[in-house]
């Protein structure tokens, strides 16, 4: 299934894009996760801590836990600093 | 309500005689303005200020929401500001209004603590040593659990 | 630190701005007004401040260093009027100025709670059915124990 | 001792004047205000429950028990109702 992933922050930096389409057969987003590393060591990086990480699925805040469903937006970026 | 993400500057006052006018028969206004501070060494030239276009104005009428059911505000507005800043520039601003003065003050005191760890900015530094994000506190999670 | 004991009316929007911009390198404005609120039936016509010349100034510079002596605060200051006002028209405001949003808040939290009940104002209101002098609510003595 | 009292709020309304100079020998404010009381019915109505009073000494919040001292100025009023 195809899914709009978005990236933010330094996040983004690391991944080197601010979005993308991936065709993935992930069940959950830590799935998801699990694939985009095994891709290539940007991802890797990127990843390597995911407890620092936060994640909105069609732009509400979700668990690594979360199944992905029909989501079509995910997006990861570190701890909000807003305000 | 009113929620504004806005490249552009806000003039604070101006904003709160604005939300004062709209007001019908009330009795408090309590308002709060974020501004980009300099560093201890007066070092910083810039703040870039990144949000994700869509989650923040649903992440922020959210926030608001949770603010109107909890406290009796006749009104409560926030306007946040992206892109890049210099020091002393404002960031942000909320504005609460109630009869009472306790909501209004507890209402505004809410918004920022959500806005600070809720809604999707991220902030970076840019200094004469290099470009750096801020990272989020400890106590700014730790504020969510007063609520 | 500005205190102003004053019949005239002020501007909220624009004391806001000047104390804004009388501050050096701070990150948090808090700002607080009290305006006069009609009663559920709408019969206000005026209310009338009393207030005692020279403890006023007193009470208010002694409220004001307290809060500066308590938080870290670059700055902080209040207006309020006496006299006659109409519904609507705005009796007073404090501000503060802070690094941080938290000592902000607080500071005017406090500073709103001690001029409730230390600052000699005294409030009428004068309705449709009569005059009637406004009563010390027991919940704002109570306030003060919060800090 | 030549002293300065004032009122303020509903206790002016009551004792009919802002203020007036008192020739007197009270050493507390309790002693000032059992003077003011014996005088005349409308102190007596004006200070009925002192308990629901202040004083300011010199401009300062004092207690009905505290000296007067060489306090000049002493003022009686309803509690506060500011902001």
């Amino acid at each position: 299934m195809k899914r709009e992933i978005l990236y933010f922050a330094w996040l983004r930096e690391r991944v080197g894009l601010p979005r993308e389409t991936v065709d993935t057969e992930a069940r959950t987003v830590a799935e998801l996760v699990a694939e985009l590393v095994a891709r290539e060591d940007r991802y890797a990086l990127a990843f390597s801590d995911p407890s620092t990480l936060r994640v909105a699925l069609d732009q509400e805040l979700g668990e690594f836990a979360t199944p992905l469903g029909d989501t079509r937006e995910i997006a990861f970026f570190p701890p909000m600093t807003g305000g | 309500m009113m929620i504004r993400v806005q490249n552009a500057p806000f003039d604070f006052g101006q904003e709160c005689n604005a939300f004062a006018q709209a007001q019908g028969n009330i009795g408090a206004i309590v308002s709060f303005c974020g501004i980009v501070r300099n560093n201890d060494t007066g070092t910083l030239h810039r703040m870039e200020i990144e949000h994700y276009p869509g989650m923040t104005e649903r992440a922020l009428d959210k926030i608001a929401q949770q603010a109107r059911a909890r406290w009796s505000l006749s009104d409560c507005m926030i306007i946040h500001r992206y892109g890049t800043l210099a020091p002393e520039e404002l960031i942000m601003m909320v504005a609460t209004a109630s009869a009472h003065r306790a909501s209004a003050f507890a209402a505004a005191d809410f918004l920022m603590d959500y806005l600070k760890s809720r809604a999707p900015f991220w902030k970076k530094e840019i200094t004469e040593q290099g470009a750096e994000w801020v990272a989020a506190k400890d106590s700014d999670e730790d504020a969510l659990s007063r609520w």
